[in-house]
């Protein structure tokens, strides 16, 4: 079952004729008919097919790369290695999920003098047929020396540590230090006495728990096609989250300029954040560039798993101090993160929110980013926030134990709520945190009763949500039918939302609007899909230029009536004369103006580029029913609940999606998903069969509760929906096992033998 | 290892192509044939979405050989609107928005197909179970299942109006 | 005077410590200069590497935004997401 | 995938003569572990000899002794669909439809299942407690072998060169009997099984249980045939006595690995645990007939 809360129906209260309701997505018969062409979809004629060969250590210096035996092979027409790739600065740019070094990205592109995690690049063919390609790989001869490795975090961290990087030195801490290590940063939030305040409490709770790295799972394996003529002119059709990102990190890996680079964006079959930085569009480019023809590389399941993604694997540490009554006075967290061969795992953001849905008034939290012989870590939809959230609301589930009392209201007795500063720094605003908390005890789910061996579990989320700039233009039809287009690909169904909020603003059916994406040389710059920013930031650039064309519409009516615009009204899609002077003057429709639109000063049409401001966070909470086979450890979900501020869901059916779909990626982190690695550092799962994520048959129908609190920044209230859902299930079924067999495990992923050690432990 | 000639009859049309012994036959369904609409995702026969219809067969087409075609009957997500009519999945996933970014709708789809066509009435857990070899990362699956569930209705109705 | 706070511990490296000040710069672009002078390296830092709450909204890349006399600045990393 | 010749004969004869002609010629029943192996390059062969298009390969016989006779290349579907051999076999129907998806249930055969000689593989060990019986066609003719004679090892069998299994032979079943198997995976579908159960059971007219055999997948290199355990049931009725000793003899029959599915200690455990579950069904099953 699906509930709204707050929510006037469509058509009540602010009187919305298509924000709030459901209708069917404009692209959806292109992708329920196979129509839709994804990444790998795409082909070009004299197209050549590219393989990239892969280390298989974990750590090993490059001796050598010898290519003449590859290149000798009939029918191959390009190989490359580090070498031809240029040596990049260690630039600052911004154009993924978060700010980069190009020359680690240039670096895990194409290794140079070290591979540094097994599936790192280390050189590439393009070929006539993928047959000669593959046959082309064992070729290339590569000598390596191995090196030690390390990939555990805390290993990576201690003295003695295999040393990745000889030039990273901790940065934040008061003073640089001396010698390089694996620890790149530290992140610190402190406020107040929180010694003083751990020290005073009546209860305190200390726990230590870890998780593994996991895939962010995406169906549709990286691919593209890309094309480099002799004038230096370059193309790629690709499946990202953002074809302007894949432009910045091309020109920049490659030291191009922006504008000799054309992308233009495939349909994309999933990226959670995976898909928010490049690894084969500028291998593509240059072995095109190289051969004097189109090349296609498309990743195997197997490359995806070992070269992209993941998140980090962490150890989270909380220690929790409250009184008798329930008021929490002191937190002190502590993070530890994998990053992978390059700094930038997401433990920043981790601590950032690890206490955002709390107002707790002394606190400490660091964080370590900490590299390790393990694949880059990406962007994965709410980037470190489920990770320190498994810590701290698995220590909120004991505490509540250890004090008895419900852990729903003693989430809510220290939440968050307007007025509240967040751990991480601003005021909260409009949020909904204790509104999405009590919509859990009033959920039926709240009053089912448990049977012998299930237990229930409750936890909450925080994530910021972010704006960032966008760009929308909205082009009117001689017909009065209007076409939307933005730099956004659309990745779990905007273009349905930028259809409504655009016919909202016009005043025009939703069927009269045509969204579509456009390629990086047809709109201007926007900020890739991601950090749950589309609809609230691309979808304001598109309410501004709907209303930049309203404008326009008066203007022209104006002119019809021989009056000014300001004595022009427009209303549900029509033009009033209000200039008394003029008569009774029929309403002039969009469809009107449209067809008089040569005669009134030429074609109706805006572009609003802006850079979005405000955005509203996303606060969810989760509830959790298992059952737990006490002699196989099995877990069984049977009821799941998910509530959330969603601020105002502009097509409810797809907000519902982002916190159900969100809900089974924590559900399958929390049970099965894992990197299990071998003793040389060799990663043992590389595919779908003992990669596990959640089937159709392990799940339950995920209920969903939509609380409506607008966000008064943006015009239709949108907030970020996206991200907020992955934040709480780690956590949610960990209480919810550890509920059901009495006994907390508090190392994911809670699979059967682990929880039947854990039962057998118990019994002693 | 020279070409084999393969005859089969793909969605309704007898069709031909020539492929290398080692093609499976979801290649040969792209390259050959042009019809992306089958994807691959795994390669292995752990996602399902690349599944097809063989001689009224569920099938990975990853995990066949094209060669193994010769003679059979294939059904593709091409084949399953009529011209300009969806078939009542495919109205249905647009209608409970049962797919979010869309790559693995065409294999769920014809999985989906395959069942109502073997089950003009499963539960739920028998839905479930029936399409557990074809992942979804984005929807969490209960779109898809009510979609599924109410699509059989459809169906259901229709035969009994027919 | 503006009060700024300063959160994830990387301003400290330019103040030697000091995470709390007051400034007289009425919108960020003036903020970040003057955040330059006084501290040369910081200005160009937190432009590039932090965003910025201005009365408990986030501002990011927003060098016209305005400052007011009793604002409360707070600066923290830049925030992307997935 | 690596390149190789594809033959698919009409007869066994050229069947067997393809798979003489050239040794590192893999039979192709299902596909479904096959086709994984040429992709990741782990089978190398040279010929790739498709089972399916000789008359047999598919399908199964009810014979007038009451015994069934399966195709080796008959699909794991196309097994439940046979609602005599449900009747009769229903643990080996459940084993057969526990490989995989319902695609791969399209394809995956007995056949493909025993040879690919994987510890795990389902249907096997449904297949020993059953006592079936391989059909086998080769250069010096054809021969029958109880199907735990075939697995030597991971990814091993002791087919002679040019040897193929051609079909199974399932005994007719006495009036009071009937088995059942039971895995343990992680997920509720498409994982490798941690540990598996096959208890096949014949009782008398009183309950009490006459004959009983029970394998394991996935303790051992290969699947086991546990005869201690099968002891352990027969005499009485299914008392929680009896249980406790199946439990016991299935434990001391494991011989595990660690691995990323399982741990020794977890393999062994749930071998017992699966044991007695599959056991409960098998009798409840023939108690009911």
């Amino acid at each position: 079952m699906s509930d709204v809360l707050d929510r006037p129906e469509a058509g009540e209260g602010e009187g919305f004729k298509s924000v709030g309701t459901r209708p069917i997505r404009p692209d959806g018969i292109e992708k329920v008919t196979g129509r839709a062409a994804f990444g790998a979809d795409f082909a070009m004629p004299g197209m050549l097919y590219g393989r990239i060969k892969r280390s298989p250590h974990a750590h090993a210096r490059i001796v050598s790369v010898d290519t003449k035996k590859a290149l000798a092979l009939p029918g191959v027409k390009a190989v490359v290695s580090g070498a031809d790739f240029p040596d990049l600065a260690d630039e600052l740019v911004e154009g993924g999920e978060a700010a980069s070094s190009m020359r680690d990205l240039a670096w895990n592109v194409m290794a140079r003098a070290k591979a540094l995690y097994e599936g790192h690049a280390v050189a590439a063919v393009a070929a006539t047929s993928p047959a000669i390609a593959e046959a082309a790989l064992d070729l290339i001869e590569v000598t390596y020396e191995p090196l030690a490795h390390v990939i555990d975090v805390e290993d990576a961290m201690a003295p003695d540590a295999p040393l990745i990087h000889d030039h990273i030195f901790t940065a934040g801490l008061d003073e640089t230090p001396k010698l390089p290590s694996n620890i790149a940063r530290k992140h610190q939030f402190v406020r107040g006495d929180v010694d003083g305040a751990l020290g005073a409490a009546d209860v305190v709770f200390e726990g230590r728990y870890t998780t593994k790295a996991v895939h962010q799972g995406y169906i549709e394996p990286h691919a593209c096609v890309a094309s480099m003529g002799p004038d230096g002119q370059g193309q790629i059709w690709s499946s990202s989250q953002g074809h302007f990102m894949v432009r910045t990190y091309c020109a920049k890996v490659l030291k191009l300029d922006i504008s000799d680079l054309r992308v233009t964006p495939a349909e994309i079959g999933g990226g959670f954040g995976g898909k928010t930085t490049v690894y084969l569009e500028p291998v593509a480019l240059l072995l095109s560039r190289i051969a004097g023809a189109p090349v296609k590389l498309v990743m195997s399941r197997d490359e995806v798993f070992r070269a992209t993604g993941p998140t980090s694997g962490g150890v989270i540490e909380v220690k929790l101090g409250a009184k008798k009554d329930g008021t929490i006075t002191a937190a002190e967290v502590t993070l530890k993160f994998q990053a992978g061969a390059f700094p930038g795992s997401p433990v920043g953001t981790a601590a950032m929110t690890a206490l955002a849905c709390y107002d707790i008034p002394n606190f400490r939290i660091v964080g370590w980013d900490v590299v390790t012989n393990s694949a880059k870590t990406a962007a994965y939809r709410a980037p470190g926030a489920p990770i320190s959230a498994f810590g701290v609301e698995s220590a909120m589930d004991e505490l509540a134990r250890k004090l008895g009392v419900d852990p729903v209201d003693l989430r809510a007795k220290n939440g968050a709520r307007d007025g509240v500063r967040a751990a991480y720094g601003p005021t909260f605003q409009n949020i909904g945190f204790l509104e999405s908390l009590h919509a859990l005890k009033q959920h039926p789910n709240w009053h089912a009763n448990l049977g012998p061996n299930q237990g229930r579990g409750v936890a909450v989320g925080f994530w910021f949500n972010v704006g960032g700039e966008s760009t929308a233009a909205v082009h009117i039809g001689e017909d009065g039918t209007a076409t939307v287009a933005t730099g956004n690909p659309d990745i779990g169904g905007s273009r349905a939302s930028m259809a409504i909020m655009a016919a909202e603003t016009l005043g025009i059916p939703v069927e009269d609007v045509r969204p579509i994406v456009a390629d990086t040389a047809s709109i201007g710059y926007s900020m890739l899909t991601g950090g749950s920013r589309t609809t609230f930031a691309t979808g304001m650039a598109v309410v501004r230029a709907a209303e930049k064309v309203i404008e326009n519409l008066k203007a022209r009516a104006a002119k019809i009536w021989d009056t000014t615009p300001e004595n022009v009204e427009w209303s549900a899609g029509k033009a009033y004369c209000l200039d008394t002077a003029k008569g009774e003057q029929k309403p002039l429709t969009l469809k009107g103006l449209a067809a008089q639109s040569a005669r009134t000063g030429g074609p109706i049409s805006a572009e609003v580029s802006l850079n979005a401001q405000g955005a509203g966070p996303g606060f969810a909470a989760h509830m959790c029913d298992v059952e737990v086979d006490p002699e196989t450890g099995h877990v069984t979900v049977l009821r799941y609940t998910a509530t959330q501020d969603v601020g105002r869901a502009i097509h409810p059916s797809y907000v519902e999606g982002q916190m159900q779909g969100g809900a089974v990626q924590g559900i399958g982190w929390a049970l099965n998903e894992e990197y299990i690695f071998d003793a040389e550092g060799r990663m043992e799962n590389a595919g779908f069969l003992d990669y596990r994520v959640p089937v159709a048959s392990d799940l339950p129908m995920i209920d969903t509760v939509m609380i409506e609190v607008p966000n008064p920044r943006h015009p239709y209230g949108a907030k970020g929906v996206g991200e907020a859902p992955i934040v709480p299930p780690l956590a949610a079924v960990a209480n919810a096992v550890r509920d059901a067999i009495g006994v907390r495990i508090p190392d994911l992923p809670l699979s059967p033998p682990k929880i039947r050690a854990a039962i057998d432990s118990k019994a002693g | 290892m020279s070409k084999i000639h393969v005859t089969a009859v793909v969605n309704g049309d007898s069709a031909e192509f020539l492929t290398d012994p080692g093609t499976t036959l979801l290649d040969a369904l792209r390259d050959e044939l042009g019809l992306t609409g089958s994807k691959e995702g795994c390669g292995s026969g752990d996602c399902g979405a690349c599944s097809v219809i063989v001689d009224g067969r569920l099938v990975c087409s990853c995990l066949m050989l094209a060669a193994e075609a010769e003679g059979h009957r294939i059904e593709t997500i091409e084949g399953m609107a009529h011209g300009g009519d969806l078939h009542p999945l495919q109205q249905k996933f647009l209608e409970h928005a049962a797919l979010q970014c869309g790559f693995c709708t065409p294999g769920l789809l014809v999985a989906a197909k395959a069942l109502l066509d073997n089950n003009p009435d499963p539960t739920e857990e028998e839905t479930r179970y029936w399409l557990a070899g074809n992942l979804c990362r984005c929807t969490g699956y209960d779109k898809i299942i009510r979609a599924v569930l109410d699509a059989a209705a459809v169906l259901r109705q229709e035969r009994r109006a027919a | 005077m503006p009060h700024v706070v300063a959160m994830g511990g990387d301003v400290a490296q330019f103040t030697g410590g000091q995470a709390e000040f007051d400034v007289g710069a009425g919108t960020v672009a003036g903020f970040l200069r003057e955040l330059e002078a006084r501290w040369p390296g910081l200005g160009d830092y937190v432009g590039a590497r932090m965003a910025i709450a201005i009365d408990g909204e986030i501002f990011q890349d927003a060098d016209g935004a305005a400052i007011g006399e009793a604002s409360e600045v707070c600066l923290i990393p830049k925030i992307g997401g997935g | 995938m690596p390149q190789f010749d594809y033959v698919a004969p009409t007869t066994i004869d050229d069947a067997v003569k393809a798979l003489v002609a050239q040794p590192s010629a893999k039979v192709l029943a299902g596909g479904t572990d096959l086709i994984v192996q040429l992709r990741s390059g782990r089978a190398r062969p040279a010929t790739i000899v498709d089972l399916k298009r000789i008359p047999g390969t598919t399908g199964v016989r009810r014979e007038a002794d009451g015994s069934f006779t399966v195709g080796a290349a008959t699909s794991g579907a196309a097994l439940g669909e046979d609602v005599a051999l449900v009747r009769a076999w229903p643990g080996v129907v459940e084993a057969a439809n526990l490989i995989g998806s319902t695609q791969v249930q399209g394809r995956a055969s007995l056949g493909g299942n025993l040879c690919n000689a994987s510890p795990a593989a389902d249907s096997v060990p449904a297949l020993y407690a059953a006592r079936a019986v391989c059909v086998i066609v080769g250069p010096s003719g054809r021969r029958e072998a109880p199907v735990e004679t075939i697995q030597a090892g991971p990814g091993r069998t002791t087919l002679q060169p040019g040897e193929l299994v051609l079909e199974f032979r399932l005994p007719a079943r006495p009036k009071r009997a009937a088995d059942a198997y039971l895995r343990l995976i992680p997920r509720t579908e498409m994982d490798i099984a941690v540990v598996g159960a096959g208890v096949s059971l014949a009782l008398d007219d009183a309950g009490n249980i006459t004959e009983a055999h029970v394998s394991l997948g996935a303790v051992a290199p290969t699947t086991l045939l546990v005869p201690a355990a099968g002891a352990a049931l027969v005499g009485g009725k299914l008392t929680d006595a009896a249980l406790e000793k199946l439990d016991a003899a299935a434990r001391a029959a494991c011989n595990p690995i660690d691995d990323k599915r399982g741990t020794i200690d977890y393999r062994t455990k749930i071998a017992g645990v699966l044991a007695r579950r599959a056991a409960a069904i098998a009798y409840n099953r023939a108690e009911a007939r």
